[in-house]
Parts: C-alpha cells; structure tokens; sequence
C-alpha cells in the first residue's frame, strides 16, 4: 500500500503542470529523466499490484516475456522523435505518456526481469544498446529537425545523450561477459 | 593516556589474523610504500619551502630574486603539494592498506606498482624541466590559452599513465581477491580503495582527453585555435575530483583506522559503504562549479550542477554524524559519563588521534566554505579572490594533510619495522599544534581578506597604492606569519617521516583497521556490484556533462591561439 | 537496516538544508535574476578589434543614469580605464579578452565575471556610493598579472 | 502447457496492442516524425490561406487576396538565419529559373515571408532579396508585421517557430504551393529542388492546357 501512495505521489509531482513543462523544455531531460522517471514510478508501485493481483501476473506472465516485451513495445514507442513532439502539442498524447509509462512499462518491467534468465535479461540491454546507438547516431547527423518543437542542437545533444548511455551499458555489458560473477560471489543475496 | 607502542597484551588480537600480519609487514611491499611516501613528503619539503616564498612574498615581506619569477614558484608549489604529495601519499597508503588487508600484493601487481613509480616520475621530471626553465608558469590548471612549452604536457601525459597502471594494479589485486573469497565482503579499506582508484581513472581520464586531444596538438601548432571553454570544463572535471579523492582518501582514514586507535568498533559497514558509494557516483559531476560565472554557460546549466554539487555534501555529513557517534560510543565504553564525559576520554595524547581529529574537525567550517561557494550567488562574491586560497588550505592543508601527517606516525613506523617513540609522539603533537595554529591564522587571514577583494594567484601589489587596498595589509603579514609557522610544521613533519623511516627503535608497528561490532547487521551484497556503479557513473556523468559540453562544441567561438604571457 | 532517530533527525536537517540552499538559489537566480553572469554571445577572439562593439571600447550613456560600458581587457590592461559615472547610475558591462583568459573584479562590489577569449561577458551593477572602485584582474595571466588593475570613479 | 498456453495469449495480446499503437502513433506506418505527419495532414486539409496583409520590399502594403487567381508558392523564412534559410531561398530561386518564363508573374507568383517582422523592415528584405536575384515583382519578399495575424498563418500551415534566444531561431521549413482559390495545395520538399519544379510545371500546365 505504502509503494502505491509513494508512487502516486511521485506521479502527481511529475503531472504537476509547472514540473512537467520545465523538464520538457529540455529535450534530453525530457526523454532521458522524465521518461525513465516515469518507468522508475511504476517499478515502485509494481510490488503493491503484485500482491493484490498474484494470480494475474503469474498467469499471463509466467515466464516474464510478455511483460518485458510490452515494456520494450512502450518504451520504442516514445523513442520515436514524433511522439516527443506530440506529447507537447496534443493533450491525448501527453495523458497517455503519463499513464503508460509507469503502468505499462515500469510495472511489467519490474514483474519480468526477475524472471528472465541472464541471457534474456542481456538479450533486452543489447536490444536497446543497440537501438540507442542507433537513435543516437540518427540525432546527431539528421540533415533536418526531426523534431518540431526543439532545437537542432537540443537533438544533437539528445544524440549523445543516447550515445553516452549506450555506452555506459556496453561497460556493462563487457563487465557482464568477461567477468564471471559467480568467480566473485558465492550467492547474491537479494534483500 | 593510550600507550603509543603497541604492547606485547595487544598482540592477542594479531595472532587471529592472516599470516602476513602476525610477521608485520611485506618487506616487499613495504619497500613500494616507502618509496612513495619518501617522494611524497620530499614534495611536502620542498612546497613547503616555495610556499613560504609565496607566503612572504605577498606578505611584502620579500622580494623575489630577479631570477625567480612568483608564478613558476606559484606553479610549482601548487603541482608539488596537489598533485605529488596527495597522490604520492594516497598510492602509498592504500597500497599498503591493499597489501596488509588482502594478504599482501601479488607480484605482478608489485610489479605495475613499480611501473606507475617510475611512470610518475619520469612525467614530473618531465613537467619540472620547463617549469625551472621559466617556460610553463601557466599554474597547476594550465588554462589555455595560455600555453607552456609541449614538454610540460607530455609530463602530464606521464603522469596520468602511471596513475591508470597503478589503478589497473589496484583493481587486479582486488578481484584476485574476490576471485579466492567467493561471497565474501571486500576488507573496507580495500573497498575504500576501490572506489578511489575508480574515480582516479574518471577523473584523468577528462584530463588526459584535454592535454591529449586538446592542447598537445594544439601547442605543436597542429591545430590552429583552441576551445577555451571546453578545455576549462574538461580540466574541472578532472580537478575538482582530483581534490576530492584526496578527501575520500582521508575519509577511509576516519572509518576504518581512527576508531582502532582510540580502541572502539568500526562504524555500521553497510553505512559506511553507503557513503564509499554515493561519493563515487556523484563526484565528477561536482567539477563545474568552478565555472560559475564563466560566459557561455546557461544559468539553468549553472543552476543544475549546484545541485550536483551540494549532493556530495550529503554523504559528508553523514560522515560528519558517523565519526562523532563513534567517539561517543567509544568514550562511554571507556567510562565516559554525562553528556560530555566520553569526549574527555578521548586518546588527545595520541598523535595519531589528535592530529586526524583536528582535521575532521576543521572540515566542518571548510565543507561550510564549499557550500558557499558552489552556490551561484554567493560565489559571485568570493570566486576566484584568497577565500578560495583560505578554503582549500583548510580542506587540503587541513583535512586531507594532517591526516595524512596522523597516518604517518603509524604507517610509516608500520612499514620499516620500526615503533613509534613517546619522544617522537611528543614531537608529532608539538607539530600537530604549530600546524593548527599556523593555519588557522593563514586561512583565517585568507578568507577574510578575500571577502574584502584581494585576488589570489598574485604576487604582492597595492595596485598603485590604491586606498582600500593598504587595507588588506594586516592580514596579507598575518598569512605570511602563518606561512613562515607551516614552514616550521614542515620541516619537523619531514624529519619525523625520515626519523621514523630510517632511525626509529626496531620493532612491530600494527597496521590499525579496525573491527566491526560483535553483532553487527549484516550488509547487502549489492554493495559490492561495482559493475554497476561504474556504469552508474558513467551515465551520471554523462547526463551531466553532455548538455553543456555538446552546447561549447557546437556553439564555440574560433579558437585561440597559444600565448606566453610570462 | 536500522539507523537511530537522532541519525534520522540529523540526516533530514542535512538533507533539508541542502534543499533550502537549492530553493533560496534558484528563486534569487531566477525569479529576482540575480544569476551568476552567463551571457553565450561569442567573438571571434583574434578579431576583437575589428568586430563592433569592441572596435570602439568605452563608455556611453543609454538612459537617465544608465551607462553601457564596453570593454576589451587585455595583457595587462583594461580598455577604456579609468572610468568615470554619477553617484546612483547602472552600469551594464560588455567585456571580452584579447588573448588570455583574465577576470574582472571591483572590490567591495560583487562585480565578479571571468572574461575569456571568444567570449562575450556581460555584468550589470548599480553604484550607489561615490568614492573610487578598484578594478582588478582576479585570474592569474602572465607576467604583470599584478599590475592589471584600473579604477571606476563614482561622483 | 494451460500455462503455457496463457502466456502465447498474452504475447499475442501485447504484441497486437504493440501494432496497433504503432500503426495509429505513425498514421499507419507513413509518419515517423511530427514534420512528415504535418506536412501530410496539411495536404490532406487543405487549409485556406488566412486573412493578412503582407508588406513587401519595396514597403507596398496589400492584402494577400491581391495575389488570388495566381498560385503562389510560399517559403517562412528570416534574413538573419545563417543556416537554412540560405538554403531554402537559394533552393526557391532554382525552382524560379526552372519554370518556364511564360508561366512566372501570370500564373504563379513566389512569395518568401518573414516570419521575424521586428527586423526585417523592408529595407532590409529589399536588400536580402538581391542575394537572390528575386525581382520583388514576380518573386516577392514580405513581412507581416500585425503579430496576430502571422501567428494565425503560421498556426494554420503548421510552421513552428522557436526563439533560442540568441536572435535565432529554430523553424521547419517546406515550400507550399497556394492555389488560386487561395488554397493550400501542396506542400514540397524545398530539398529536392527539380521534383517540386517539375510538379508545379505539371501543376500549371494542367491548369492552362484546358
């Protein structure tokens, strides 16, 4: 009960007309701190849903890959420059960031990536290491605005911003493969 | 008074360790520690010494000779003791603390230890050639455009090699480890280790992509212009956490050594931890306000990294609440009653106490300075005037160094297999005391002054015998007081180091960790992913870093072209 | 994990005081505009001289007791030095450097602004007081870094 | 296997749910970016021009309605941009010089507005229009200097203008091509400079050939 309230109230503030029109002014805080935000929003309440739902989750979500599946369907979603632009023009479009973002992404994520194994959990950061690569090079040499309502260097700057994450998980992933964990530790105890 | 030698009682606890600590030291290994502890306080001497010219100097005291310029003197004093005797002394310190918690060094490790030496060396060779030849006064931020001669950057370059082959060492040593201890909790020292070594490779890795990339091309007339602005940006990246490793380096001293030497239990693990870890992360990111009021930086920009800034001042201050909770506690179990009765208690006889603790406490005014500072407005007041001097001279001069003074009394004692004399107790709390006193009054004087105009970074000037000016008189002969009293605590601290290294009585010294509580709570393992935290970095930095420097890259001016203005 | 009230207690006044510093700086910088100087216009620094304002540094009046003062610095000197304005006047600075980086400081003001090469550094301050302002160079560059100083008069 | 069977469903379920958002969030596959969902809901709308009075170079002022029985084809532009706006009215003077000269000032006039009225007096387009040979008759340069009335144009042809605050600003840029009823009737890729000429070749000659 105690994460849903934390997680509304977490939720309300980012709604909060004067917050969510300062953070998207920036374009990068837009994609790259509100957004995860949002996500991080729904990972904090998903305990509360499930407990009161168990069987939901473990009935249509049994091996986790419907959940990460719909988390990676959302979060490619709002990766698309037009989206970004939409969610400043048109109010439909702004709702919907604020509703799927945590429930359809964070809260699915945080059911799934408990069950996924380690090849499935690496499977997704490649995806989007790669998709970030990707977007980030796209952003950075675009001949023209992709989006209408920022700035060309506002998007170059998003550009690296994905370049750098990208990056950031690359050393994780590097990390991941040539250093084996289980050298290291002998259980990872989760609290 | 706690008995300084360690006595035969004592060893009871010694014999349950590992078996490199019930023979003492790893010659060695100790051999590697003495090496840059010998460098280290050679820089202290001889910074010491310029800092005194310095002192008088703008004291109106002396008049340098026509032959030595006040600016290269400047520059030296401020690489000696920035740079060679914190990083000398961190490697120094924590590879000993790496050999004696890890069961001692593997050789190949020995040998990058030895490798970074004289990579380091060679560099500061390097850097010191133009610096004696007056041909890079350019001080120890090298702001382009001013431009030393190419040599003076390939020294760097040096230098920031031997600290990547000491961290991979460092790293190596730890995952061996962790390799041969499966499940286990990495040794704290060792943790504190870690991290420092992490954040040392963060930080030259922005310094080496300046000096690198930046301003060698740049004064081999490779590349006609320089960004000015980027290349202030990347520097302060590097320096303000530079600084800050130094501290983070005292702050291990404070967690795991000092509650040993007044005889308590560490401070909670996992808290502790919770300090190593946040301090990593978001450390980096602190750099920018240096910048504060530089042009072609947005206020919101501006206004963020303040933010970023002061977030490292939580971590500190839980710090703070930590080190006075362990002397409490550790003063009731000595008997200790009343509200104030445990601080009485307290080992003040110790050296290696007293010293330590006078720097804890002397962090409390100076983090207070660095708040101001970091904020927008009110570094506007005081930026770039002595106040920065008077700070930094109570953060480094005090907090860092007299740690570093504490520590020496048992390290080094530790690593020649030597003990720790009442005599020489006596001496180190004579300096501890000179020390104290010459600082107060330097930094005093130094902020003071400062609030009232008088720049840093200048040699003594009454600007044309301007009025208000003459003014600050009395408390530029104050500093130079204070300095020719350091000049003193120098000298006694140099021969107390070499003393102890070379003609101390033989005998065991203990390397001090101390224990954690008999029933102490367990701590997570997520602790140890440091993965993960190096990934957070990296992306925290990234967040931070990507607005402001794409926005100098993209929005720059022409470069500027190298001058020598000296 | 277990942490004690007064542990609590005292890491909510840091973590509070942090956030009273934050909301104290962003509403003095923001809402009453007294942010640091952070003026983004650039120059080309080897072209100061040709490019206006800067091929006619000094100072001129813009308003009733309003002043624009343009200003090159320069190893080791300001240009136009030795200013002069009336008691009560605002005074909006336009710098820019001609080589290294240097600073621009009036003591007992808190006119305080890095000015660098390629950059252009505006800072506005009202004089109140009448007597004669020191202006100095506060970044340390070259040689006769302690001789770069100037004064404002203020009548 | 029944929860097996389950977890397909879901699957097939989210990845419906995937299709459908993206086929409505892209205007079923054709629309990645706002600009390319602008340009092709203005095609589709057809908005009329708005009511407004231009000032052009030579600081004659005159209703848009002056210009109806021609088409006219548009470029937002400033003279202080230094980036694509250059582009755009260097790009808008080669589609001049491909058209055929019979057709130039009867049956289409170009017309560059100035969506920066404050300083773009018409001294200054007078001289900005040199740059590219535009004869200020046949090729026209205009500000609209009545603030409501530019924002509703640019609010109906879906031109979005950003101040950055330096004096720039950032714009999306296209040529529209304004029929005689004083229509939108399409809008072109100012990039592709021979396609948009030869569309309003064809353009033209459908219209006189009858």
């Amino acid at each position: 009960m105690n994460r849903l309230v934390y997680g509304l109230l977490l939720l309300i503030s980012l709604i909060l007309p004067p917050v969510a029109n300062l953070m998207e002014s920036v374009m990068i805080i837009h994609m790259h701190m509100q957004m995860p935000m949002l996500v991080i929003i729904g990972m904090i309440m998903a305990r509360f849903f499930q407990e009161r739902y168990p069987r939901f989750f473990e009935k249509w979500n049994e091996n986790g890959f419907p959940g990460i599946v719909l988390f990676i369907i959302i979060v490619s979603y709002w990766m698309m420059p037009r989206t970004m632009d939409e969610a400043l023009t048109s109010q439909s479009v702004e709702i919907f960031k604020f509703i799927s973002l945590p429930f359809l992404a964070g809260i699915p994520l945080m059911d799934s990536w408990k069950k996924l194994s380690s090849i499935g959990k690496n499977s997704v950061i490649i995806f989007f290491t790669v998709a970030f690569i990707g977007i980030g090079y796209l952003y950075i040499n675009a001949p023209n605005p992709l989006c209408n309502n920022y700035l060309v260097i506002d998007q170059i700057i998003l550009g690296w911003g994905f370049l750098i994450t990208a990056i950031g998980l690359i050393i994780y992933l590097l990390y991941d493969f040539f250093i084996d964990p289980s050298a290291y530790e002998e259980v990872a105890e989760e609290e | 008074m706690e008995t300084v030698i360690p006595q035969a009682g004592k060893a009871k606890t010694v014999f349950k360790e590992k078996a490199n600590k019930v023979l003492g030291v790893n010659l060695q290994d100790a051999l590697i520690t003495k090496a840059y502890m010998s460098v280290a306080f050679i820089a202290l001497f001889l910074g010491g010494i310029l800092g005194l010219l310095q002192g008088l100097n703008r004291a109106g005291l002396l008049e340098l000779p026509s032959w030595l310029n006040y600016y290269q003197v400047l520059t030296a004093h401020g690489l000696l003791l920035v740079v060679v005797l914190s990083a000398f002394f961190m490697i120094g310190y924590y590879y000993a603390g790496l050999s004696h918690t890890l069961g001692g060094l593997l050789p190949k490790v020995r040998k990058i230890a030895w490798i970074g030496f004289w990579l380091k060396i060679f560099g500061f060779v390097l850097v010191l050639i133009p610096l004696l030849l007056n041909e890079a006064s350019v001080m120890y931020t090298f702001y382009p455009p001013m431009a030393a001669h190419p040599v003076f950057y390939f020294g760097l370059v040096f230098i920031v090699l031997g600290v990547w082959a000491l961290s991979i060492g460092a790293f190596i040593q730890v995952a061996n480890w962790r390799k041969n201890n499966k499940g286990k909790h990495l040794p704290i020292l060792a943790f504190f280790a870690t991290g420092s070594f992490v954040l040392l490779v963060g930080a030259t890795a922005f310094v080496a992509v300046e000096v690198l990339f930046m301003i060698i091309p740049w004064t081999l007339g490779w590349t006609d212009g320089i960004n000015v602005l980027l290349a202030r940006t990347l520097f302060w990246a590097f320096g303000h956490t530079a600084v800050n490793i130094w501290y983070l380096t005292a702050v291990s001293v404070w967690y795991c050594i000092i509650p040993k030497i007044i005889g308590g239990y560490r401070w909670n693990d996992f808290l502790t931890r919770m300090v190593v870890i946040p301090l990593v992360i978001m450390n980096i990111t602190g750099g920018f306000h240096h910048q504060i009021i530089d042009p072609g930086i947005t206020p919101e920009i501006k206004f963020m990294h303040v933010f970023m800034s002061l977030a490292i001042g939580f971590p500190s201050l839980m710090t703070a609440y930590a080190m006075f909770r362990t002397f409490e506690r550790t003063g009731r179990a000595k008997g200790g009653k009343g509200a104030f009765g445990w601080f009485k208690k307290l080992p003040w006889g110790d050296v290696r106490f007293l010293s330590p603790f006078i720097a804890m406490a002397a962090f409390a005014p100076a983090g207070a300075g660095g708040i101001v500072q970091s904020t927008n407005q009110l570094d506007g007041v005081v930026h770039n005037t002595l106040w920065i001097v008077g700070h930094f001279h109570l953060t480094l001069g005090m907090s860092v160094v007299m740690t570093f003074f504490g520590v020496s009394y048992w390290l080094i004692p530790y690593i020649s297999k030597r003990v720790l004399t009442p005599q020489m107790n006596k001496l180190g709390i004579v300096q501890t005391i000179i020390w104290t006193i010459a600082m107060i009054m330097m930094s005093g004087a130094q902020h003071t002054v400062g609030l009232l105009g008088a720049p840093r970074r200048t040699s003594y000037t009454t600007y044309g015998e301007f009025s208000s000016t003459l003014g600050w008189d009395p408390y530029l002969t104050m500093l130079g007081i204070g300095a020719t009293l350091l000049t003193i605590g120098v000298i006694i601290q140099v021969y107390a180091v070499f003393n102890m290294m070379f003609f101390a009585p033989k005998g065991e010294t203990e390397f001090p960790v101390a224990e954690e509580e008999e029933n102490a709570p367990k701590t997570p393992y997520w602790t140890e992913r440091w993965g993960l935290w190096v990934v957070l970095t990296v992306i925290v930095v990234g967040m931070a870093y990507v607005i402001p420097i794409v926005d100098m890259i993209v929005n720059a001016p022409p470069g500027s072209p190298p001058f020598k203005t000296w | 994990m277990k942490m004690h009230l007064d542990e609590k207690i005292w890491l909510g006044l840091s973590f509070g005081m942090i956030m009273i510093f934050m909301l104290i700086t962003g509403y003095q910088g923001f809402a009453l505009e007294m942010g640091p100087p952070s003026h983004k216009e650039t120059i080309d620094p080897q072209k100061v001289d040709q490019t206006a304002p800067f091929d006619q540094p000094g100072i001129k009046q813009i308003g009733e007791n309003e002043y624009e003062v343009v200003m090159t610095l320069q190893i080791f000197s300001f240009n136009p030095a030795n200013i002069e304005v009336p008691a009560g006047s605002t005074v909006h600075f336009t710098m820019t450097s001609k080589d290294v980086v240097h600073g621009f400081q009036v003591a007992n003001t808190n006119l305080n602004a890095m000015v660098m090469p390629g950059h252009i550094t505006k800072i506005t301050q009202k004089f109140d007081k009448p007597g004669k302002y020191l202006v100095l160079c506060n970044e340390y560059c070259g040689a006769g870094h302690q001789v770069m100083s100037t004064t404002i008069t203020v009548k | 296997m029944i929860k097996n069977k389950n977890n397909v469903i879901s699957i097939a379920i989210v990845l419906l749910f995937g299709c459908v958002l993206f086929f409505i969030g892209t205007d079923g596959f054709t629309a990645y970016t706002a600009e390319t969902a602008r340009v092709n809901k203005l095609i589709e709308d057809k908005p009329k021009f708005p009511d407004v009075t231009l000032e052009d170079s030579s600081g004659r002022k005159y209703p848009i309605s002056e210009l109806e029985d021609k088409y006219v084809l548009i470029t937002f532009m400033y003279t202080s941009c230094t980036t694509v706006c250059l582009q755009l009215e260097h790009n808008m003077g080669q589609v001049y010089d491909l058209l055929p000269s019979k057709y130039r000032g009867k049956e289409i006039v170009f017309l560059s507005i100035s969506f920066d009225p404050e300083r773009d007096t018409p001294a200054r387009l007078n001289s900005y229009k040199d740059y590219f040979n535009s004869d200020g008759e046949t090729w026209r340069m205009a500000r609209i200097s009545n603030q409501s009335e530019l924002d509703s144009l640019l609010k109906k042809f879906g031109v979005i203008v950003i101040p950055d605050g330096n004096g720039n600003f950032a714009h999306n840029s296209a040529f529209y091509l304004v029929d005689k009823k004083g229509k939108l009737e399409d809008v072109l890729d100012y990039t592709k400079v021979d396609e948009a000429a030869s569309k309003i070749v064809n353009i033209l000659d459908e219209e006189v050939g009858e």
